[in-house]
């Protein structure tokens, strides 16, 4: 293990400390040490933003705590959900009168512990409505949505709900545009090299030397078939071909695209898939108004990628392109 | 015997629960290793001890509606994953029901069952035949209800419960996984006990016997 | 090779042309396919900021484009210097009438090739002024600081002199900004693991599996010692007590810190990274003013991480907060 | 024999260059291997190769002072790294001093020579013995100018420069690499030649070969 850390037990209170001591102006700690919200939050009047999962995904969750995005965040040790006591502490944090949109990933761990904390906001009087992302298509087949995962769809759905709560819009539609931001996002990945989480100290799954893994999870679950290795353009073409037809997306359609490396996969890999992303996009006819490249949303040190792709319309547009600030995403 | 106990003066009954998966820490771990992460002992034991803690420290033992009440919420504050939410909804069912209760009886313990039991079913949304703990709660639940509807006395509905406890958690070594990270492995996650169905069993046994201790 | 590439000898084609077409409001590039430049480069009475150098480092050079940072950029292969011919074409590019700046760091072949652009430079009637990044403090003893190599703090110079020419400063006045601040700051870096360049397909040098590489250059230079991997909090005492006595640092000094994982090294273990530093610089006296984390000068899929040290002045303290856009750092 | 040559007619020898490199790409990359990054032979051949496809795509070929100077601009274009510069500055050292005569002689040859080999002095910093093309280029450039000191004619200057460029470049075998990649070796450099000295002893004993062949 080549890690940059100490009491392998301890890395993501490690980790909180130094992001909480660098990033003063932006997020801040509060009485649950697992809880992390913006500085300036509760805001009031306006409807607060939670989410949470597991760590080791970093920038995601946490990094999306800031301007215009995420006002309160829980955090799950790695790769396993945060306790139903942190999503509550959360929406506490959160919430400046107008109600809390918590928003999140499909996983069991996260459903169930968001469902307690909903019962524990119920007792405290706080207004909580859910959005589950459930964007990644090989987690289930079309028709049984409800089974997919969340992956990096739920940054695009963080990005367009933070952007109307900023912008005053109600609980209701704050809800209804995180909702209309996942149920047209498709995301896709593909693994290369698995991931040891320190406490474990050795790799939870496997990808043998050369091979690649369609369709894989952000914790390793299985995708839906292994192979050799193919070109970045051939994964693009395998990734669109994957994707367009789920939704499905039409010619014409305007696009945000999310490009995520895993973690270890450098940002010059992830550039040259774009550029085979955006041609295959291109070429169905496709107009990419947002293009994000980067890692956004990773696995630890998995090296891989993953694309998503959300069909924009004016007001999903315009949310997209507002201006936020944060640590996983500024722009202006 | 007696048919009811003091609920003021029966928090010790909380403390054998804590006791007993903490005992277990290293076999309930050992049997999740088998087709899960091998984390469940020490899930369980770091909540439990939490609440253990909380309930030593304060300057009078809570009593039994009170103490489940403390272990659901520090399992809801001190274990995330999925443990935390199914026990915690578990015990938080079970205080419900006793709250605002000076006596337990045959009855209220069958409500308070049945009580915890939905609280799982709720928040995990599992079936009986999933290998998981409901295949240890539902046909405990169903066993002492039809024991009460027998006309049997508090204690021998415990018997029952734990019996059919039994014989539900021992049925998930046959059982192919539908839910929860074992049902990746598909048809090899058959042959070994379920690790949640095993932690279940040690829970109700322990509580049942401490209730029937104090029954007399 | 678990990569997302096509043919290895066009990586740098080809993500030159995913990263255009992903961010055509930001760069453009240029009739020279290695040159890249801010998409209104040359910006009238500005002052023009070229840098240049290997790629493998992404986001630098060319992520640093942009808004009030870098106006042009010259691309070479995977860790290996731009042509002249590059560096002349984007002095061209970012010439605005107000002359070039050229911030770039101390190697052989880019100190070689920038000598021939300035050759060329001056036939077209540019004036061209240069400043060489150094602040690789274990590539040289202290006493022979013109050896050292530049390194992360390169960005550092980027974003004081870039404030500084879109504040209207001179020529004169963007140099001295960029040589303040790289003779002000101080870097280290230490190796985990080795990386690859995909046209050579083996790893070009080796760190054995449990040791690190304290001192390690961005390309494997070797470093001042090898040794077990301590805990992250030794990484920051062993980097920060070689980084304060060399310039030397004072007490009450106010600093920007600038830590950069070198490519697979996640960012949840910069910000543990993090923390010691901030402890330890505390205990010394100084005042973290500007705090930098995340992937911003890397070394393809090395693991390891690189911390820079600023000593700023209230002058470099306003440009480093000033905003800026680009892919590699947007602040606003 | 002549003692002079028409530039303007003497292109070819820039072409033969060209070829002179292609045919020893393996060699220098082979050379290279040994304590460098094996890369010499592909690099040069790419700048190389850029000038020969320029010069053939003109409708006439230049002469030899623009050859020159193509290649310098070619290699400066071309190839990134130290190569370029190194071997840029050294044609565009030829080619300016080249410039505006009509006809190459002895002493204008000493001249350009000298030039080139100050560029590359300029850009690369190097110092006879640190294991690099210097160790060829100011042997040659010695040898040459006591030659024509002596009252050798231009063929002979030709012949001693080419014996001391194979003597420099033979001597960096015994010597530890200073600079550059192999630097870093340190004694593990000694023993094998140096890549650059290689390809800078062919370049001289082409050019030497060609404008020989020209005198007639
Ligand atoms: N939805 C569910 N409903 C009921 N029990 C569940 C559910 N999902 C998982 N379980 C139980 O959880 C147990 C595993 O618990 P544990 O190892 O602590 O968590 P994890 O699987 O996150 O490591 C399984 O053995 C199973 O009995
Ligand atoms: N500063 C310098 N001056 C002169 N020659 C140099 C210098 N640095 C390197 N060289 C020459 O460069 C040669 C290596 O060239 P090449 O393999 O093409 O480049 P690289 O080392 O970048 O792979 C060495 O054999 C040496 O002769
Ligand atoms: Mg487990
Ligand atoms: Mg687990
Ligand atoms: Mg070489
Ligand atoms: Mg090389």
């Amino acid at each position: 293990m080549n890690r940059v850390i100490n009491n392998p037990d301890l890395v993501v209170e490690d980790m909180l400390r130094g992001l909480l001591a660098a990033h003063a102006e932006l997020a801040a700690g509060t009485d649950n040490p697992r809880v992390i919200k913006r500085a300036c939050a509760p805001v009031a009047g306006k409807v607060g933003i939670v989410t949470g999962g597991g760590s080791g995904h970093e920038p995601a969750f946490l990094g999306y705590v800031g301007e215009n995005l995420v006002d309160a965040v829980a955090v799950g040790e790695i790769f396993s959900s945060p306790t139903a006591k942190s999503f509550f502490d959360a929406m506490k944090a959160a919430d400046g009168g107008q109600g809390v949109a918590c928003l999140y990933g499909n996983y069991a761990g996260d459903n169930m512990n968001v469902k307690m904390a909903i019962k524990m906001a119920e007792r405290a009087g706080l207004t909580v409505k859910t959005v589950v992302a459930n964007d990644d298509v090989p987690s289930a087949p079309k028709g049984d949505e409800a089974k997919r995962r969340g992956v990096a769809g739920e940054i695009l759905m963080w990005k367009t709900a933070g952007a109307c709560a900023a912008q005053g819009g109600s609980l209701d539609e704050v809800i209804a545009v995180a909702q209309k931001t996942i149920s047209r996002t498709r995301s896709i990945g593909i693994g290369l090299t698995s991931c040891t989480i320190p406490a474990v100290g050795k790799a939870n799954f496997h990808i043998a030397d050369g091979q690649m893994e369609v369709g894989i999870g952000h914790h390793g679950e299985p995708g839906i078939n292994v192979s050799a290795i193919v070109s970045a353009d051939e994964m693009a073409r395998i990734m669109v071909d994957t994707l367009l037809p789920d939704l499905p997306f039409n010619s014409g359609d305007r696009v945000a695209v999310l490009i995520s490396g895993l973690g270890a996969t450098p940002l010059m890999e992830q550039y040259i898939l774009y550029a085979s992303v955006a041609q295959y996009l291109g070429n169905a006819g496709l107009t990419v108004a947002v293009p994000l490249v980067g890692n956004f949303f990773t696995s630890l040190e998995m090296m891989g990628v993953t694309l998503s792709v959300l069909q924009l319309d004016a007001e999903l547009e315009g949310y997209m392109k507002a201006p936020c600030a944060s640590i996983g995403l500024t722009q202006n | 015997m007696a048919q009811t106990l003091t609920l003021k003066q029966s928090g010790q009954i909380v403390l054998d629960l804590v006791d007993t998966i903490n005992a277990n820490r290293a076999y309930l771990s050992e049997i999740d290793g088998a087709i899960g992460d091998g984390d469940h002992g020490i899930n369980m034991s770091k909540g439990f001890t939490l609440c253990g803690d909380a309930l030593r420290a304060k300057p009078v033992l809570p009593g039994l509606a009170e103490g489940l009440d403390t272990l659901a919420m520090t399992l809801l504050e001190g274990i995330g994953g999925s443990m935390g939410p199914l026990y915690g909804s578990f015990f938080m069912g079970l205080a419900e029901s006793l709250a605002g209760h000076e006596t337990l009886d045959a009855a209220l313990f069958g409500e308070a069952l049945a009580n915890g039991v939905a609280g799982v079913e709720t928040v995990g949304s599992a079936q009986v035949g999933d290998k998981t703990l409901m295949d240890t709660l539902v046909p405990a639940r169903e066993a002492y209800r039809a024991a009460l509807a027998e006309g049997a006395d508090f204690s021998t509905a415990l018997d029952r419960m734990i019996a059919a406890a039994e014989q539900g958690w021992q049925s998930t070594k046959g059982l192919q996984a539908r839910i929860g990270r074992a049902a990746r492995l598909g048809e090899r996650s058959i042959g070994v006990l379920d690790a949640g169905a095993t932690s279940c069993f040690l829970i109700l046994k322990t509580l049942a016997g401490s209730v029937q201790q104090r029954l007399g």
